[in-house]
């Protein structure tokens, strides 16, 4: 128990400062590293692998003390599952039978709950959060083994008071970080590795063809190779980080890393103005995202405290500050989603505030604040007879729609996804870590990592925008013909997948989705990479009949292509087998299907774009595939200029396509058999990973705000397993692949469905597909001008309307002053003092003729003076005393 | 003639002070007169001297014998000699003698006059400025109170003691103090109190001492820093005479 | 002229005789200066003048006549004006003979400088 | 010995710059490097010493558990008016005191590109910074204002007479803005100093306070006065306390109230319960005196006005962009990194522990002001085409987010007195001025190099930059990006902190601090593209761009590694400020909880008898007058019980007049 506990973290730790230490080396002597620099790339290089290695160890021991649960649902939910099977048939039953399975499983949850509370008090002696050896029999009561600890503090806050707070820097630690942790180094070693073939044209002076200067002539520039791997290591760090975090203050410093790394690296050219312009788009985008997710940490803050995910026992006093999961999942109402007491006390500020001024004179705060813990419970519910509001609910949706904002920004999910297939300025390496397999990724991630604490209005959200957005990069990649684009939407719409089944419950799906998906959108950005490096051209129109040029590229990508269609065999034919994407998106499809049973209306549209954007996948990436590969080259000069890339990156491309065939076959699981289809591989490895509350509960949710208009209820993700939805689900996928596949090779291998002729037919959804739905230009149009429109307000009323404003005070002061000075200083003060002056003055050349400068006249004055005023003291004296 | 002889054979005492004030008076204010109407400078110098002469002799009538002292040591002694070397040094023909016109004189005399009625008026309105039995007052309550005093003693038996045991009583005493105080008070019978006065400490006055405010020290000083100004100033007066001769 | 009655001669002298006197000598001072022409004939004057002052002062000392006389004040109130005369008189000679030096004449109506 | 230095350290901070810039003006005017040397070396003589306070477990060593003042002096001054030289250091003063002390430095390090009348502008610079040093250290409001106006003109002349084309009206408008703002704090400092009374204070605040303790009887003898035993050891506590005592007795003798101008003193002295005297009027900052405002509302208002000046808030911040367009290099950078906190530091200081009561009636206000300011300056920034223009509008919009920190008071009765929050904000408010400092100056720096060169700075005729000086690049992507506010640099910290804390005062003002993020991205970035991204430079005097040197660099890479160290480890400024700022928040918390509380029940029971006597009015009640007087004489009385009847009275009268319509 105490192993995994002290070495874990730093065996992730140290794998995420490896790459941080590769950065500083190469930010400090990068030139100096080898020739041009090329030293950066061994140093990246080693640092991944070692993270890589570090990772895996982690990993190793992770399993060896925590196996995952064979299994999610029981041998006796086997008999009910092919009751269901056959209760298919007779449609209106079917919720009947599903409902009795809820309530067996309650009852099996309730029985064991007893029966293993021994257990958990020992754990919390132990002071970890939660930790548990399980294996397969108590499945159901499993209880996910969570690593946290405290690292260090960024701010600490009423230190010594009852608020104590403080923003720090922690780690949580449980197998879906594991999980990540492993998928993130072993791509991204691959990738370095890749790169260091890809970017050899930095080590030396390098031309730039799409930069003009003003002379006509090309762009002449040295090479910047150690300055992207540079780059890439500081994505490497962030990225780890970002898994590694603990808190969701954490997550956000490293969300915007990420963020400044994918900004560095979508502008490497920075000449290029579309790379920089590329860039700028990409992080406001993104920031527009964490503006919100700013919003939802403002909201968890304030009402909470914390941003800790799990219970951290700081001080190692044996009593752990609770986490945002158990507060907001409490153990004592079996871990049922509930606004906690602060969200409460938030909400019910005013309430609050009326009761204390209320309180008599002499209520100390003890008392009140007695009262108001009182009073929580009935706040949450809504029970005050006057107001059934249910203080803090609201907080709890803006919360959780708050951090799902910046997973819209980060994952490029509609309405923010118009960064991602910009973000292809970058070279082609970056593509393929930062924006397919990890960066945006990372929301997906953030939304499986927060899911405890997402509501059922937020969940709703977050399928709705999946939904929205698979269909909307589905359609555009249809017509995209910049191969790295197509990957791009094809990167959006399969994020959007990875949405929807979160969204619709499917935790495991969705996150499996997402690790599938960074093996197989991996590989095929490397694959096209490869291809540009060999053609120089990213248009498709350009390529054709490469296959026979550069087989290793073309069938490792075959394999990708073959993997994101999701293509295998049916569980429906006995034997369910095929490459990784068919696991993941099958889960995906039958937790939408299954959301579909509970939910006929939503549910439906829900599935069925789902089924369509399968399709619509398959299409479009087996057209990349043929007009890339298969036909007769379109432009021989670049097809005989092309050739197979060195074995630096097709050797990573061989690795990878392995990886994206088989990462999620389940290796010691009992194959074929029906209900043990998932045995010790990835499925069960994420599973073990579920949050609590989310395994034990048999419908998340089925209350929330806009249940006046619309009956939700999220089916519980162990039921897709059912074989009632096993066996049509897999026959529509593996339908929907094919014919996708199909109709691709009918349009662009065989050739006997023109595809100019479809585009006249269909000539304005064409264009408007090729506008990318003209989501730039209203952007464009209802933002950014707008933006620029109020800035230039602002600055004209700065300047022109405060500025003169001030400068008319001054003005006016100065009339005043003048007018001041005209008239009441000059002719008023000045008259007057100059009229007295004046006065004076005549006055005294009258008296001048006296003053004859003769001194014995002066006497003569002075005693006639003095007799004067003694004759006139007299009279005074003599007038008073009358 | 009349009026003096009258005077004396009225008076009820006559004695030499008012004779002595009255010659004095006289021969000061003659010479003044005399200096007044006089147009010769020398003339006038002597005359000043001699009018000068006299005033202290009015002084000294008054009891101030050292200021008498004075008025004469460096009036008549310094200052006039000091201006008699003046008119020396300017004493030129033309300026010997120096007419003033008749209408200045007649103006002068007026207001002269009109000034000196004033004043006079002003001497002799305060009828406590005319008691001048003053002084025959108070030997005559002396001579009273040694007669009251040796009638007490006759009677109440302390005349039979002898001289050294002979004690007056309280109410005695304080009499005695008192006219001892009066007759004592102002009389400059010690130049030294003067000086000790000059220097700060006031010996007629002890009561006033007490309080702190002490003699003329202070002004002393300031006279004395005044006359070395002046004579630092008259000295450099002199010398710019040189120096624009030059 | 009522108080010009002939008792007053016939009385002891009082202390209204010698401001009488000090008045004269006061008033001949005055017009002195107000008469005559001669610089040192001015200066004469200011002496009379203050010689008339001075009597007043020694007059109200005096013991013989009063019984609040001035005392010690007085005898050195007027001893500070002898003093100062003595001063102004040297001051005044240094004045009288600069002027007499730039002019070449003590009269003073020639100085009329200070005319307006 | 260590006693004696520390006693007189603070002095110090102050009189060498004073010291160096007699020197200064002892050197022969054209040995310019002579001047620059020396000058460099007096700040750095500064700068040791606040080092030496800063490093922990030296002799003279900041204690961080100290909430109180450190290293106090106070010796008279001008005693009649109870006028005393009062320096002493806490957490709050002695970051802003050692970023105070390290921009100097590197501004002289600036400043060798200043070339015209070296030594008056050494000279005058060394008066500022004494005048700087003096403003963060006094605790006497007199000094405190003596020193304000100390900074304010050597400002003016560096400003006119080193600045550039329109020089003359930016000093102009700096000075008339600057003096306007100190107008109205004089006025609120004779307001505050003619009602204190240190009658009313506790001989336990005395002592807290450091009220000097003058000689009312010959019983205090000046030995005791400076709190010294004759052999010259100093007083323990506890005797200190019984010649406060004393003291207080002697003060309780008079009949007269004793004037104050310690800044403690008065914020004990705004912290107390409404005091009344025997009339029943209120005494000390209670008073009304205009509008049905009480004295502390309005010295809150005119302080925070003159406070906002300086910050420089909206509306009164368009002298910033003007001075700094027309600064040189280094006056930029001191005004930025320097001058702009003083506004801040005054709130923290002055306004917010003098004035509670207004402080808390008015924290809207303050708050709105600081988002004003931060959206405002965000969208002028984002409008700007020369470059120093926007980084002065960024400081504009910077420094709101230490407006709004400093004004969240979140400590309400609704939220139960729970502090956090606020001290987050302070404290998020605290380390944005210190980050900003360095940031801006950074920016401002940076801004200089380039117009060194190519002379010129218009936005859209740069680019290219980053090809042409690579290192200069990076120190400048650095800066900026901690202005931006990214994660890692020091910018960061303070504005996520200062964000955080609003929420629980105010939803509007959260979103819209949160909003502003997106636009400061938005013109930083821009800006960056527009200067150091792209092909090539649009501009002029191109052959003159080159690398930096490495004086430029030995400026700029400091300030970049503080910039990376402060963002990476805040808790290097935090852990000096962490003592001070909560115990001055837990103070005004309480002081919310036993003070103000009251107050607004009775506010809120006189509301709740207002609205019942309009009921009755509404009703056409004849006895309206009887009840009025029942209602307003015992308004604490008015119980649930008595409101109902109330109610059920109106109810009868409803029934009756309803009829009779």
């Amino acid at each position: 128990m105490g192993v995994p506990d002290q070495i874990l973290p730093i065996l992730l730790g140290l794998a995420v400062l490896a790459p941080l230490a590769s950065f500083v080396i190469i930010l400090l002597f990068g030139p100096n590293l080898g020739k041009q620099g090329v030293g950066g790339a061994y140093v990246a290089t080693g640092a991944i692998v070692c993270s890589a290695i570090l990772s895996f160890l982690a990993g190793f021991i992770w399993l060896s003390s925590h196996m995952p649960p064979a299994t999610v649902h029981h041998h006796d939910e086997h008999h009910e599952a092919s009751d269901h099977a056959e209760s298919k048939q007779h449609g209106p039953e079917l919720h009947g039978s599903l409902e009795q399975d809820s309530h067996f499983a309650l009852a099996k949850f309730s029985e064991e709950v007893e029966g293993d509370e021994s257990g958990e008090h020992q754990d919390e002696e132990h002071g970890e959060a939660a930790q548990h050896d399980a294996d397969a029999d108590d499945a159901e009561n499993f209880i996910p083994p969570v690593y946290t600890g405290h690292w260090y503090s960024l701010g600490r806050f009423m230190v010594g008071t009852p608020y104590e707070a403080d923003v720090s820097i922690n780690y949580y630690i449980d197998s879906l970080t594991i999980i990540m942790f492993c998928m993130v180094t072993f791509i991204a070693s691959c990738i370095h590795f890749y790169a260091s073939g890809y970017m050899h044209d930095e080590l030396h002076e390098f031309t730039d063809p799409e930069v003009i200067m003003k002379d006509g002539s090309n762009l002449v520039r040295p090479g910047r190779y150690h300055r992207f791997f540079q780059y890439l290591s500081l994505f490497c760090f962030s990225m780890l980080g970002l898994v590694l975090a603990g808190n969701i203050a954490m997550t956000f410093v490293f969300w915007e890393l990420v963020g400044i790394c994918s900004y560095f690296l979508i502008g490497f050219y920075v000449e290029r103005h579309s790379a920089s312009t590329a860039a700028n788009k990409a992080f406001i985008v993104n920031r527009i995202g964490d503006f919100g997710m700013l919003i939802g940490l403002m909201a968890l803050w304030a009402s909470l405290g914390t941003f800790n995910f799990g219970d951290i026992d700081r001080n190692n006093d044996g009593t752990p500050e609770e986490g945002l999961f158990s507060l907001m999942r409490p153990e004592a109402s079996n871990h049922k989603l509930q606004a906690p007491d602060g969200m409460v006390a938030l909400g019910a500020k005013d309430r609050i505030e009326e009761l204390v001024l209320k309180a008599e004179d002499g209520t100390t705060r003890e008392e009140l604040e007695d009262d108001v813990a009182e009073m929580i419970p009935v706040w949450r519910e809504g029970e005050l007879e006057e107001d059934s509001t249910k203080y803090g609910y609201t907080l709890l949706v803006i919360a959780g729609l708050g951090i799902f904002c910046g997973c819209v920004g980060k994952s490029a999910q509609f309405p923010l996804h118009t960064w991602l297939p910009d973000a292809m300025e970058g070279p082609t390496p970056v593509s393929a870590l930062v924006h397919s397999a990890t960066m945006v990724a990372a929301g997906v991630f953030l939304v499986a990592r927060f899911y405890p604490v997402f509501a059922p209005e937020v969940l709703f959200v977050i399928a709705c925008t999946g939904c929205i957005t698979l269909f909307i990069g589905a359609t555009i990649a249809i017509v995209a013909t910049d191969i790295k684009r197509v990957l791009a939407y094809s990167t959006v719409s399969q994020l959007g997948y990875m949405m929807l089944a979160l969204g619709l419950g499917g935790w495991t799906a969705g996150v499996m989705h997402l690790v599938t998906h960074a093996f197989f959108k991996s590989l095929l950005f490397m694959c096209s990479g490869s291809v540009i490096h060999a053609v120089h051209t990213n248009e498709m129109t350009e390529m054709g009949g490469l296959r026979k040029k550069m087989p290793f590229t073309a069938y490792t990508m075959l394999v990708g292509c073959i993997a994101i269609a999701g293509v295998g065999i049916p569980s429906a034919l006995g034997l369910p087998f095929g490459l990784s994407g068919y696991y993941s998106k099958d889960s995906i499809l039958e937790q939408a299907y299954s959301y579909m049973i509970v939910n006929p209306i939503m549910g439906s549209v829900f599935f069925y774009a789902a089924l369509g954007g399968a399709v619509i996948t398959a299409f479009y990436m087996f057209r990349m595939w043929f007009l890339t590969f298969a036909g007769e080259p379109r432009d021989q000069k670049r097809y005989d200029h092309a050739h197979e890339s060195p074995k630096v990156m097709y050797v990573p491309l061989v690795i990878l396509a392995v990886m994206a065939a088989g990462v999620a076959w389940p290796f010691f699981g009992e194959l074929g058999t029906e209900g043990d289809t998932y045995g010790f591989g990835l499925y069960n490895f994420i599973e073990q990973g579920r949050p609590l509350g989310l395994w034990l509960e048999n419908d998340m949710a089925s209350n929330h705000m806009f249940s006046d208009w619309l009956e939700l209820s999220w089916p519980h993700e162990s039921k897709s397993h059912a074989a009632n939805i096993k066996g049509p689900v897999g026959l529509m996928a593996i339908g929907t692949a094919i014919l996708g596949i199909s109709l691709a090779a009918a349009m662009y291998l065989w050739r006997f469905l023109n595809p100019e002729d479809a585009r006249k037919a269909f000539a304005p959804i064409y264009n408007f597909l090729v506008n990318k739905w003209k989501f730039d230009e209203a952007y464009n149009a209802v933002f950014v001008k707008p933006t620029h429109v109020v800035a230039w307000c602002i600055a004209t009323f700065d300047k022109q309307w405060i500025d003169r404003f001030l400068e008319s005070l001054v003005f006016g002061t100065r009339r005043i002053s003048g007018f001041l000075s005209t008239y009441i200083d000059k002719l008023c003060v000045d008259g007057l003092i100059n009229g007295v002056a004046s006065r004076c003055y005549s006055i005294g050349h009258g008296l001048q003729k006296i003053q004859t400068g003769s001194l014995r006249q002066y006497v003569m004055f002075i005693v006639v003076g003095t007799i004067t005023v003694f004759v006139l003291l007299s009279f005074w004296s003599y007038a008073i005393a009358q | 003639m009349f009026l003096l002889a009258e005077a004396t054979s009225n008076a009820a005492v006559i004695n030499w002070h008012t004779v002595f004030f009255f010659v004095v008076a006289a021969l000061s204010c003659g010479f003044a007169l005399a200096m007044l109407f006089s147009s010769n400078i020398v003339r006038m110098a002597f005359f000043l001297v001699i009018s000068l002469a006299s005033a202290s002799g009015v002084i000294f009538l008054t009891g101030s014998h050292f200021v008498g002292a004075m008025q004469l040591m460096i009036y008549v002694g310094g200052t006039v000699v000091l201006l008699i070397f003046g008119v020396m040094l300017t004493a030129q023909e033309a300026f010997i003698t120096m007419k003033t016109k008749a209408g200045d004189w007649v103006l002068a005399l007026i207001v002269g006059g009109s000034l000196f009625a004033l004043l006079t008026q002003a001497a002799f309105s305060v009828e406590a400025w005319h008691s001048t039995d003053y002084q025959q007052d108070l030997v005559k309550e002396v001579e009273k109170f040694n007669k009251d005093v040796i009638a007490s003693m006759q009677s109440d038996g302390r005349a039979e003691l002898d001289v050294e045991d002979r004690k007056l009583t309280k109410e005695e005493r304080v009499t005695l103090s008192d006219l001892q105080k009066r007759i004592r008070h102002g009389y400059p019978e010690l130049t030294g109190q003067i000086g000790l006065a000059l220097v700060g400490v006031r010996t007629d006055q002890p009561s006033v001492e007490a309080t702190g405010y002490t003699g003329y020290l202070l002004p002393f000083e300031i006279v004395s820093v005044h006359l070395l100004v002046v004579l630092i100033g008259a000295a450099y007066l002199a010398r710019a005479k040189k120096r624009s001769a030059e | 002229m009522e108080w010009l009655t002939p008792d007053i001669l016939t009385e002891p002298v009082g202390l209204s005789h010698f401001l009488a006197v000090g008045a004269f000598l006061f008033v001949t001072g005055a017009v002195c200066m107000a008469t005559k022409r001669n610089t040192l004939g001015i200066l004469m004057g200011i002496e009379l003048v203050l010689n008339g002052a001075n009597i007043n002062f020694v007059a109200f000392a005096s013991p013989y006549f009063r019984e609040d006389n001035l005392g010690l004040d007085g005898h050195l109130m007027a001893l500070f004006v002898i003093v100062l005369a003595a001063a102004e008189a040297a001051v005044a000679l240094a004045i009288a003979l600069n002027y007499y030096n730039n002019y070449a004449t003590i009269d003073v109506d020639k100085a009329n400088e200070l005319k307006g | 010995m260590s006693s004696v230095v520390a006693t007189y350290i603070l002095s110090a901070l102050i009189f060498l710059p004073a010291l160096g810039a007699l020197i200064v003006s002892l050197l022969p005017k054209d040995n310019k490097d002579l001047i620059r040397f020396t000058t460099l070396i007096v700040t750095i003589l500064v700068l040791l010493p606040t080092l030496l306070i800063a490093i922990p477990n030296g002799p003279i060593s900041f204690d961080i558990a100290e909430p109180g003042m450190q290293h106090v002096v106070n010796n008279s001054w001008i005693p009649t008016f109870d006028i005393n030289y009062f320096l002493g250091l806490d957490g709050i003063s002695f970051p802003l005191v050692l970023l105070t002390a390290v921009i100097s430095v590197f501004a002289m390090g600036a400043s060798w590109s200043i070339d015209k009348y070296v030594k008056g502008y050494c000279i005058l610079f060394l008066i500022l910074l004494a005048g700087m040093m003096g403003v963060f250290m006094s605790l006497d409001f007199f000094l405190f204002y003596i020193f304000w106006e100390v900074m304010l003109l050597p400002m003016y002349f560096l400003i006119g007479v080193w600045g550039g084309p329109r020089k003359e009206y930016a000093a102009l408008k700096f000075f008339l803005f600057t003096l306007f703002g100190s107008v109205l704090m004089l006025i609120a400092i004779l307001m505050l100093y003619f009602n204190s009374d240190l009658r009313q204070l506790s001989p336990e605040q005395l002592v807290t306070a450091n009220v000097k303790l003058y000689d009312l009887d010959a019983e205090i003898n000046n030995t005791v006065a400076n709190l010294v035993h004759e052999d010259g050891t100093s007083f323990d506590d506890e005797e200190y306390l019984a010649v406060a005592t004393l003291y207080h007795t002697q003060l309780n003798d008079s009949v007269h109230p004793t004037h104050t101008f310690n800044i403690l003193a008065l914020q004990q002295m705004g912290q107390l319960p409404t005091q009344y005297d025997e009339k029943g009027n209120e005494l000390l900052f209670d008073k009304e005196i205009l509008f049905g405002k009480t004295i502390q509302w309005w010295a809150f208002v005119l302080l925070f006005i003159g406070f906002a000046i300086k910050v420089p808030a909206v509306p009164f911040h368009t002298w910033l962009p003007d001075a700094h367009v027309e600064a040189p290099t280094p006056i930029s950078m001191i005004l930025a990194g320097v001058l702009l906190k003083m506004g801040g530091y005054g709130i923290i200081r002055i306004c917010y522990p003098i004035c509670p009561d207004a402080g808390y009636d008015l924290a809207w206000g303050v708050c709105l002001i600081g988002v004003v300011s931060m959206v405002y300056g965000a969208f002028a920034a984002l409008a700007q085409t020369d470059f120093k223009r926007m980084v002065a509008y960024s400081s504009v919009s910077h420094m709101g987010y230490v407006v709004l920190g400093l004004g969240v008071w979140s400590a309400t009765p609704g939220a139960l007195y729970d502090s956090t929050s606020w001290s987050m904000g302070v404290k998020g408010a605290m380390f944005q001025m210190i980050g900003h400092g360095i940031s801006s100056a950074g920016m401002f720096f940076m801004v200089g190099i380039i117009y060194d060169r190519v002379h010129h700075r218009n936005l859209n005729e740069f680019g290219g930059l980053m090809s042409k000086m690579p290192l200069y690049t990076t120190f400048a992507m650095i800066l900026f990006f901690a202005g931006l506010g990214l994660p890692g640099l020091c910018g960061f910290i303070g504005e996520a902190f200062v964000v955080l804390s609003i929420w629980k005062f105010s939803m509007v003002f959260a979103v819209i601090a949160a909003f502003v993020v997106i636009l400061t991205a938005g013109y930083i970035l821009w800006a960056i593209q527009r200067v150091y991204l792209g092909a090539e430079y649009k501009g002029p005097n191109e052959d003159e761009i080159v690398e930096i040197k490495p004086r430029e660099i030995s400026i700029a890479l400091p300030l970049c590694i503080m910039a990376i160290v402060l963002g990476v480890f805040p808790s290097l400024i935090f852990r000096y400020m962490d003592a001070t700022i909560d115990n001055q928040v837990q103070s005004l918390s309480t002081w919310t909880d036993e003070v103000k509380t009251p107050r607004l029940q009775a506010l809120d029971d006189e509301n709740k008898a207002k609205e019942l006597i309009e009921a009755f009015e509404k009703l056409g009640q004849e006895n309206v007058e009887a009840n009025k007087q029942v209602l307003f004489v015992q308004p604490n009385e008015i119980e649930q019980e008595a409101e109902e009847q109330a109610l059920v009275k109106i109810e009868d009268k409803l029934q009756v007049s309803l009829p009779s319509d």
